[in-house]
């Protein structure tokens, strides 16, 4: 699809120094799906119908009538077919390459992360399914529970080296590692 | 009384006993010439100004609470005199002069010390806006000097060279800049004002403004009662739009809160003081040994004189970026004071449009080492009804008119300033 | 408040994520309005020792403005809007 | 030897013995001591010296509100200064060293001062020093600096990690004393999220120190009994070591935790110290209460200590003071002292009584002394006596410690600390915090409560009420029996009369009696004023000690209740907090946030110096083999980009996608000049102002469909950009109907510029890319042959015929490589930040170091592109100010140095020939400047009034403050290509950009 190029991951080198895969470990997608879907106003609801029908377990909420489907794995028809079918009622910009998508796992995953992001993290407040935007490690991630413990978070990809080199000292105390997924 | 080596011999040697009060606690009389409201740094000084320079004595400081217990009392204690633009640099450097002559003028010590300010800048355009403002200190005639690194390094030899997350490049520094003891700059105007028969009132909060029919002010409601004045001077800072709410003003101001800190008592570490360029963040050692700090407002509105943790990390973050041998010293207090910001991040000293109404107001968080030459100009605008040649652009109609004098370019918002 | 805020589409979040703009209690006026009614629109401040309706920016959130219904002195917050809607709201209680 | 470890008892552990050395000298200790209780183990009692008179001074606590004992805990980079030896953890291999003392802390040259006390009373600095004016900095400040202060800094870089974490709970228990242990476990049981935080590395608070027993059980085995149950509630958090220090708005609460304080060699894994925000539902501060010293003659001595102090280290830490203690209270807690040293085997040397009578129990054989009064101490370096009078009669008793129990301040600094005022309680002769916010409560001792009985209940009420806020039920449970001896309250005295000696209020800064009488005569007699002059209550335990004697003190003086003085304000931090633990990571290059382009590699392998702009880091220049400076490399870039062709990394810019039927109105609102008809597929130069019609940014917009459009905005403004379009979209214009969204992380985009620039691209262009097909402002989706879809702009920065590829971030590097690879015969090579900042001064294009917030668009020369024709747009209306469109205003143009040595630098300001330098002259600045390797000379771009009037005027540039002044003309501001040949090509294209008239 996209000829010869090569990829570049911002990530790229950085997880070298975690060879292993610990209990509480990082999952960094090489090549994940991220789209930015915005609807106009009043058109919110058929968009949000449309995006349910179409994200399965990836829609992640970022603000009113607006979402960031994703999807740990390339599928750049999803893109298209949003675009088709939300058609006038929405903004919808490709932002797979603009966003570094990971998840973090493991028995210590919530206490790494309460070190990171301001926001109560224990299942009553923050369940699997739950998602938004907050403050990570001193930028803007979008942080979503996919499992009692396991979260996922998109990074800003110009900020994604600083935000993971926090995650991983944060991480130290409980052996926290690293690595792409294959 | 005088005090002098001698006065301090005398009463030593008959145990301290013979001291007598620095000011008197007078009741207000019914009417005075000149009524200040705000008997902090700058009322305080407009008040000895206007008895020492213009000869006007029957004037009243009135004080909510005790003298100097807003900002003067509250700040991180620097004086400098390095401005860019003609509307504020002429002003503050008179302020410096008047600082320098200052105790043997009031008697009073206040222990100013030109220890110099090294302004860090740390990339290209932190040196072309420094060197902008060296160079406007020196078309005024006000020494300043610009820095390289290793000439920085010589100055400051414990800053963050080696890990920086933004370079250390070099510095502005002005060498009479310092800092002087806060709350002593309160008292001692409020002495000196006191000796010249100013009555100085604590504890009397006005609480109305009165005019006659032809809108004139005619004096103030209190509480403790009515007081007639021939002129009314606002220096009321934070609480300003309060107290001009009284005689219908609205004003280009907007109260914000801004925290400072201060360490445990340490030996002498920082010689200097030091402003961040990668932030905002500024430091002294005071001579009691207590490294005193701050850096940005906590942005939002407040009259609440107490700030917001996430300010205090910004700002130590920031102190512990520019010196790493912070890092184990302790902070051992932190303070909110209510900034009086301006829609330009300059001063108002100035008539209002209501007739005997004088205001002065705007300090942003630089009205400490403004005190001196504010109290001056103030004085000189009530005692004369025009503007001292310095603040003759810290006009209330400037905005209306598109003259702001807005050093940092930030816009009609106060919390950029 | 300061510390917290809670907004109407993330829920609580710390002053870390806000960026604040200021008074909200002026509306912009229309183009027709006169010099002065501008001035006052872009340089005059209440500023209020009390309650003061005020922009903040969820920038590290949902990056929504939202209008902040508190209290200057013991910084309380009574309520807190999307800027939108108190923005159509007002439009609609001036009709 | 007089302070010795008791041969059984206490809570330390004497199977683990650990050394650990104080000036040098070695020591032992147990695990489970302090220092301070080390040190009395040791006979160690001298521990410091004052402030100013740099008196001999001991352990007066077992606390935090410690304020003698301050010692300086650990070597080189780990050496903290100002440590309270009463809360520092022993552990093998501390050491430790006292302060504030030459040459030894036995021999102190700076006691000499307190010869001199009679000149150096409060405040004696403000009325001297004054003489010779020039001393003052050169003679008495140097002295008065190296006198002051405690400890030393080392300043050297500090080699352990911090961190910073956030809590949430349901209730926050600060203090796991009595009532917080109650609370606690009743909050724990019920279910609810429980943080439970005490500043002690062993929780317990005064249970681990009275002898007592609740339900048959003793007091400490009682508290680690609740502390096993809290530990298997999973919904309970327990935190030792962890000092909350701050109450914020919302209840946010401040913590330090001292993760590894107690180690000598900390391990890398874990910080040393851990900040805490905790959000609490709901806290109850069970933060107990400190017992007052007396305040009397010589009460400074080495060997006095509070009464509880004594207590505790004789109950905790198996340690005494001395062989023969003597006891000085005005209340009942003095009594239990007595006891426990009696009990402990000590021969108690008497009570001394203020109080005419007393109920309480004085232990067996203990000579009671009523109605007495101690108003002088004996010894040097260590107590030895004590002076008692009574009825006129004075009496000698030889001691070698003396407990002073003067009452008990509950500790009610965090619920202070938000405004509200203590207020004073007549009965419990103490201040009590009030009922502020429903979300806070006071609990135990710390709410006034006295017995041991009371605390408990009141713990575990509160915790019920708490319970029942949050919807849930608490189980009944019947209180336990609580064995206790009863005491009496104290009978106020706040200075004991007849003083000999000194009588210390605060003890660290030296502030006595007198020092609050004098200021009291000066007038400065608000409590606050008082403190500020004598400086009571300053010092590093924040008048933990002395705040309450000295308002007891003055309202003496004045004759009024303590309630009309009242406290100096409560603030943070409750007790001090390291700068490190509260900058935690965010220091040296994690200080702030990092950037970087997605072409940050490809910069780096082509030899990329970085530079910080803002949060980015950016390439600066690329030297090549043979260069040394960054100017060599900065000139080859530039002419090889106006003879050849360069590429730049753009990526920076912000990236903003428009969408919606209203769009095109909205943007039309948003920038100065019109957009409303920019065609599809055409990108156009815009102004944003702010509402005072200053520039607030510049850009382009692109129109990739009627209803689409693509903004880029400065690097700098980016963030700003968005938000103030954010901003105007949802507080003023909801009506209009649009969406956008930042992509400037999607796109790497690249500058191709330079007269080769198109033949490049057409290699690698799908697209007929000449005039006729790619125009001047073209904008684009294009296809690569290689196979990728990608944005081209044709604009132009640089004056030269010029394109923006805009691609995927993450083929970004390899589309780079690609166009490198194409370029490379026709001598494309990569140019950075300075070469790009020379092109554009040459071509006379501003950035923000023109558009610096003060400038309107008629002063950066864009008057005319301003759509005045519109109704509206941000900034239209105080266009029309006069100061904004004054004659006089700076306005830009270029200059050029008469003589071509000279260095026009950027921050010089501009004079008239002849004229003295004043700011009445002042004619304006440089803004930015160049050495122009086309020109083969310095230039540069200034704002000068009425500059426009001005070109071909020869001005003087003023720089003297790096030491030049020297003439200049002021020209055009274009210096390169001013008809715009380059830009066009060969072919007649519209003007530049930024020169473009408003056409619409």
């Amino acid at each position: 699809m996209n000829g010869p190029f090569s990829l570049r991951h911002p990530l790229d080198g950085a997880v070298s120094a975690y060879p292993a895969v610990n209990a509480n470990h990082v999952t960094i997608y090489p090549e994940p799906q991220a789209i930015s879907v915005c609807a106009l106003q009043g058109e919110e609801a058929a968009v949000a119908a449309t995006l349910d029908a179409l994200a399965g377990d990836g829609l992640r909420r970022v603000g009113p009538g607006e979402w960031l489907l994703v999807k740990h794995r390339a599928d750049s028809a999803l893109l298209s077919d949003i675009k088709a079918k939300t058609g006038a009622s929405a903004l919808v910009t490709d932002q797979s390459n603009g966003r570094v998508i990971l998840t973090i796992e493991g028995p210590d995953c919530r206490a790494i992360l309460a070190k990171i992001v301001p926001v109560d993290l224990h299942p009553d407040a923050y369940p699997v399914g739950h998602s938004g935007n907050v403050f990570f490690a001193h930028v803007s991630a979008g942080l979503a529970r996919i499992g009692t413990d396991r979260f996922e978070i998109s990074l800003m990809r110009s900020f994604a080296l600083f935000a993971f080199e926090e995650l991983m000292e944060m991480g130290l105390e409980f052996d926290l590692t690293a690595g792409f997924a294959t | 009384m005088r005090y002098s080596a001698l006065s301090i011999l005398r009463n030593a040697l008959s145990g301290n006993r013979g001291w007598k009060p620095a000011w008197r606690e007078p009741d207000p009389k019914p009417h005075y010439d000149v009524i200040i409201v705000g008997g902090g740094g700058h009322g305080l000084a407009t008040a000895y100004y206007l008895a020492k320079e213009y000869g006007i004595t029957n004037v009243a400081v009135l004080e909510k609470g005790y003298i100097g217990s807003g900002n003067v009392g509250r700040n991180t204690t620097i004086i400098r005199s390095n401005y860019i633009l003609e509307g504020n640099e002429p002003f503050y450097e008179f302020s410096l002069k008047l600082w320098e002559g200052l105790e043997q003028d009031f008697n009073f010590n206040a222990m100013v010390s030109q220890r110099g300010i090294v302004n860090l800048f740390h990339d290209d355009s932190g040196r072309d806006h420094y060197a902008r403002r060296g160079n406007a200190m020196m078309i005024h005639g006000v020494e300043a000097a610009l820095l390289n690194r290793e000439q920085v390094k010589a100055l400051v030899p414990y800053l963050n060279y080696d890990h920086a997350r933004f370079p250390i490049m070099g510095a502005l520094y002005q060498k009479r800049a310092g800092t002087v003891r806060h709350d002593a700059v309160a008292w001692g105007y409020a002495r000196g004002a006191d000796s010249r028969g100013v009555d100085i009132i604590q504890n009397c909060e006005v609480t109305g403004i009165r005019r006659d029919a032809s809108g004139r002010v005619t004096g103030v409601e209190t509480s403790r009662g009515f007081i007639g004045c021939n002129k009314l001077g606002l220096a009321a800072a934070g609480n300003t739009s309060t107290v001009g709410r009284m005689a219908g003003l609205e004003l280009p101001i907007e109260s914000h809160v801004l925290q400072a800190f201060v360490s445990e008592g340490l030996k002498p570490a920082v010689h200097h003081v030091l402003t961040y360029g990668g932030g905002h963040f500024y430091i002294s050692q005071s001579d009691k040994g207590g490294l005193v700090f701050g850096a940005s407002l906590d942005y939002f509105p407040s009259y609440a004189q107490r700030g917001n943790l996430a300010t205090v990390e910004e700002t130590i973050e920031e102190g512990v970026s520019l010196i790493p041998g912070l890092s184990r010293a302790r902070v051992l207090r932190s303070w909110g004071g209510v900034m009086d910001m301006s829609m330009d991040g300059s001063p108002i000293i100035d008539r209002t449009p209501i007739d005997n109404l004088y205001l002065n107001c705007g300090w942003c968080y630089g009205g400490f080492k403004a005190t001196p030459a504010s109290g001056f100009t103030f004085a000189h605008l009530l005692a004369k009804g025009e503007s001292h040649e310095v603040s003759r652009f810290m006009r209330l109609d400037r905005f209306a008119r598109g003259y702001a004098i807005d050093e940092a370019g930030k816009g009609p918002q106060p919390n950029l300033h | 408040m300061a510390s917290l805020i809670t907004c109407p589409h993330c829920g609580t979040r710390p002053k870390e994520e806000f960026a604040i703009k200021g008074d909200a209690s002026r509306t912009r006026p229309s183009p027709a309005a006169s010099a002065e009614e501008w001035q006052k629109f872009v340089y005059i401040r209440d500023n209020p020792k009390g309650r003061n309706i005020e922009y903040w920016h969820h920038v590290l959130g949902c990056r929504r403005w939202l209008v902040v219904d508190r209290d200057t002195l013991t910084h309380e917050v009574f309520a807190v809007t999307d800027a939108a809607e108190h923005a159509l709201g007002r439009a609609e209680g001036a009709r | 030897m007089t302070g010795f470890r008791l041969t059984s008892g206490g809570l330390i552990d004497r199977s683990r013995p650990v050394s650990f050395s104080f000036d040098g000298k070695t020591f032992k200790g147990f695990e489970g001591d302090t220092l301070a209780s080390a040190l009395i183990a040791n006979d160690q009692l001298l521990v410091g010296r004052s402030f100013k008179y740099h008196r001999p001074r001991g352990v007066l606590t077992a606390g935090s509100s410690e304020p003698n004992a301050l010692v300086t805990i650990g070597t080189g980079p780990r050496s903290e200064p100002n440590t309270r030896a009463t809360v520092a953890e022993l552990y093998g291999g501390l050491t430790s060293r006292s302060q504030n003392r030459w040459p030894s802390l036995n021999v102190d040259i700076g006691s000499l001062n307190s010869l001199l006390s009679p000149f150096l009373g409060a405040g004696f600095y403000y009325k001297t020093f004054m003489w010779p004016k020039a001393f003052w900095e050169k003679v008495y400040e140097p002295f008065i600096r190296m006198a002051a202060g405690l400890g030393k800094l080392t300043l050297e870089r500090d080699p352990d990690r911090y961190e910073k974490a956030w809590a949430h709970c349901d209730l926050l228990v600060v203090g796991a004393g009595p009532a917080g242990l109650a609370a606690a476990l009743k909050a724990g049981r019920a279910g609810l999220r429980v943080i439970l935080a005490d500043e002690d590395f062993q929780p317990g608070g005064s249970l681990l120190s009275v002898a007592a027993t609740i339900g048959g059980t003793p007091a400490a085995l009682y508290a680690k009994t609740v502390l096993d149950e809290l530990k298997s509630l999973a919904n309970v958090t327990l935190m030792p070591r962890t000092t909350v220090f701050g109450w914020y708005d919302d209840n946010v609460f401040g913590a330090v935790e001292k993760v590894q304080k107690h180690v000598a060699e900390p391990s890398h894994a874990k910080p040393v110290e851990r900040l805490w925000r905790v959000v609490a539902r709901h806290a109850i501060l069970a933060t107990g209460a400190i017992e007052r010293p007396l305040v009397f003659g010589g009460n400074d001595r080495p060997g006095v200590m509070t009464a509880s102090a004594v207590s505790t280290y004789l109950n905790r830490y198996g340690v005494s003071p001395g062989e023969k203690v003597a006891v000085f209270t005005n209340g009942g807690t003095g009594y239990r002292t007595a006891r426990d040293l009696k009990a402990a085997g000590i021969e108690v040397a008497a009570i001394v009584d203020t109080r005419a009578s007393a109920t309480d129990r004085a232990p067996e054989g203990v000579r009671v002394m009523l109605n007495a009064a101690i108003v002088d101490t004996k010894g040097g370096k260590r107590i030895k006596g004590i002076v008692v009078e009574r009825a006129g009669f004075e009496e000698e008793i030889e001691c070698d410690a003396l407990a002073v129990s003067g009452g008990w301040s509950p500790v009610i600094h965090l619920a202070c600390q938000r405004g509200a005022k203590p207020v004073w309680s007549d009965e419990k002769q103490a201040f009590l915090a009030p009922q502020s916010d429903a979300r806070l409560t006071v609990a135990g001792s710390a709410a006034g409560l006295e017995t041991l009985t009371e605390a408990l209940a009141d713990g575990a009420a509160k915790a019920e009420a708490v319970i029942a806020a949050l919807g849930k039920t608490a189980a009944a449970e019947a209180a336990l029996a609580v064995e206790d001896v009863a005491y009496s309250r104290h009978q106020p005295v706040w200075y004991v009369g007849g003083a000999r000696s000194k009588a210390f209020v605060d003890y660290q800064n030296d502030v006595h009696v007198k020092d609050l009488a004098l200021a009291e005569r000066e007038a400065y007699s608000s409590i606050e004023l008082s403190k500020r002059y004598t400086t009571s209550g300053m010092a590093t335990d924040q008048g933990k000690i002395a705040n309450v004697n000295a308002t007891g003190i003055i309202a003496s003086m004045k004759g009024v209740s303590p309630a009309d003085v009242g406290t100096t304000t409560f603030r943070p931090f409750y007790t001090p907090v390291s700068l490190g633990t509260i900058a935690g990571t965010s220091r040296d290059r994690h200080g702030r946030p990092i950037r970087r382009s997605p072409l940050h590699g490809w910069a780096e392998k082509n030899g990329a110096s970085f530079v910080e702009a803002g949060l980015w880091y950016r390439s600066s220049y690329f030297l090549k083999a043979g260069e040394k400076t960054w100017r060599e490399a900065c000139d080859r870039e530039v002419l090889n980009v106006r003879a050849n062709a360069g590429i730049c990394d753009v990526s920076t810019l912000g990236k903003i996608e428009i969408f919606g039927p209203d769009a095109a109105e909205f943007l039309n609102r948003l920038y100065c000049n019109p957009m409303l008809k920019l065609p599809v597929g055409k990108a156009r130069y815009g102004l944003m102002l702010r509402e005072d019609g200053m520039v607030h940014d510049d850009g382009t917009l692109s129109r990739l469909a009627p209803d689409h459009f693509f903004m880029t905005t400065t690097t700098s403004m980016a963030g700003e950009v968005l938000s103030h379009m954010e901003f105007y979209h949802q507080a003023y214009w909801p009506e209009l109907k649009l969406r956008f969204v930042s992509v400037s992380d999607q796109w790497a985009q690249m500058s191709i510029a330079g007269p080769k620039s198109r033949a490049i691209l057409q290699k690698l262009v799908d697209a007929d890319l000449s005039d006729d097909g790619f125009p001047f402002l073209a904008a684009r989706e294009v296809r690569l042959k290689a196979g990728l879809s990608v944005r081209l702009f044709r604009i132009s920065f640089s004056g030269e015929l010029a394109y923006e590829l805009a691609v995927p971030a993450s083929y970004g590097e390899a589309v780079a490589d690609l166009v490198m690879a194409e370029g490379a015969e026709f001598g494309l090579q990569p140019y950075g930040l300075e070469a790009l900042n020379v092109l554009r001064i040459e071509k006379g294009h501003v950035t923000h170091a023109e558009l610096n917030g003060t400038v309107t668009p008629d002063d950066a020369g864009f008057g005319k592109m301003m759509g005045m024709s519109k109704p509206d747009f941000v900034g239209k209306q105080l266009s029309s100010r006069f100061g904004l469109t004054a004659a006089d205003r700076l306005q830009l143009v270029g200059l050029k140095p008469l003589d071509p040595k000279n260095e026009i630098r950027a921050g010089a300001h501009l004079l008239k020939e002849g004229a003295e330098p004043s700011m009445a002259n002042d004619q304006g600045i440089v803004t930015s400047n160049c050495f122009s390797p086309v020109l083969g000379h310095p230039v540069a771009l200034a704002l000068l009034k009425s500059g426009r009037e001005r070109i071909g005027e020869t001005i003087i540039v003023f720089d003297r403050l790096r030491g030049d002044e020297f003439p200049a003309t002021v020209c055009s501001p274009v210096f390169v290509d001013p008809d715009n040949l380059k830009l066009k090509g060969a072919v007649d294209e519209p003007a530049a950009p930024q020169r473009k008239e408003a056409a619409e």
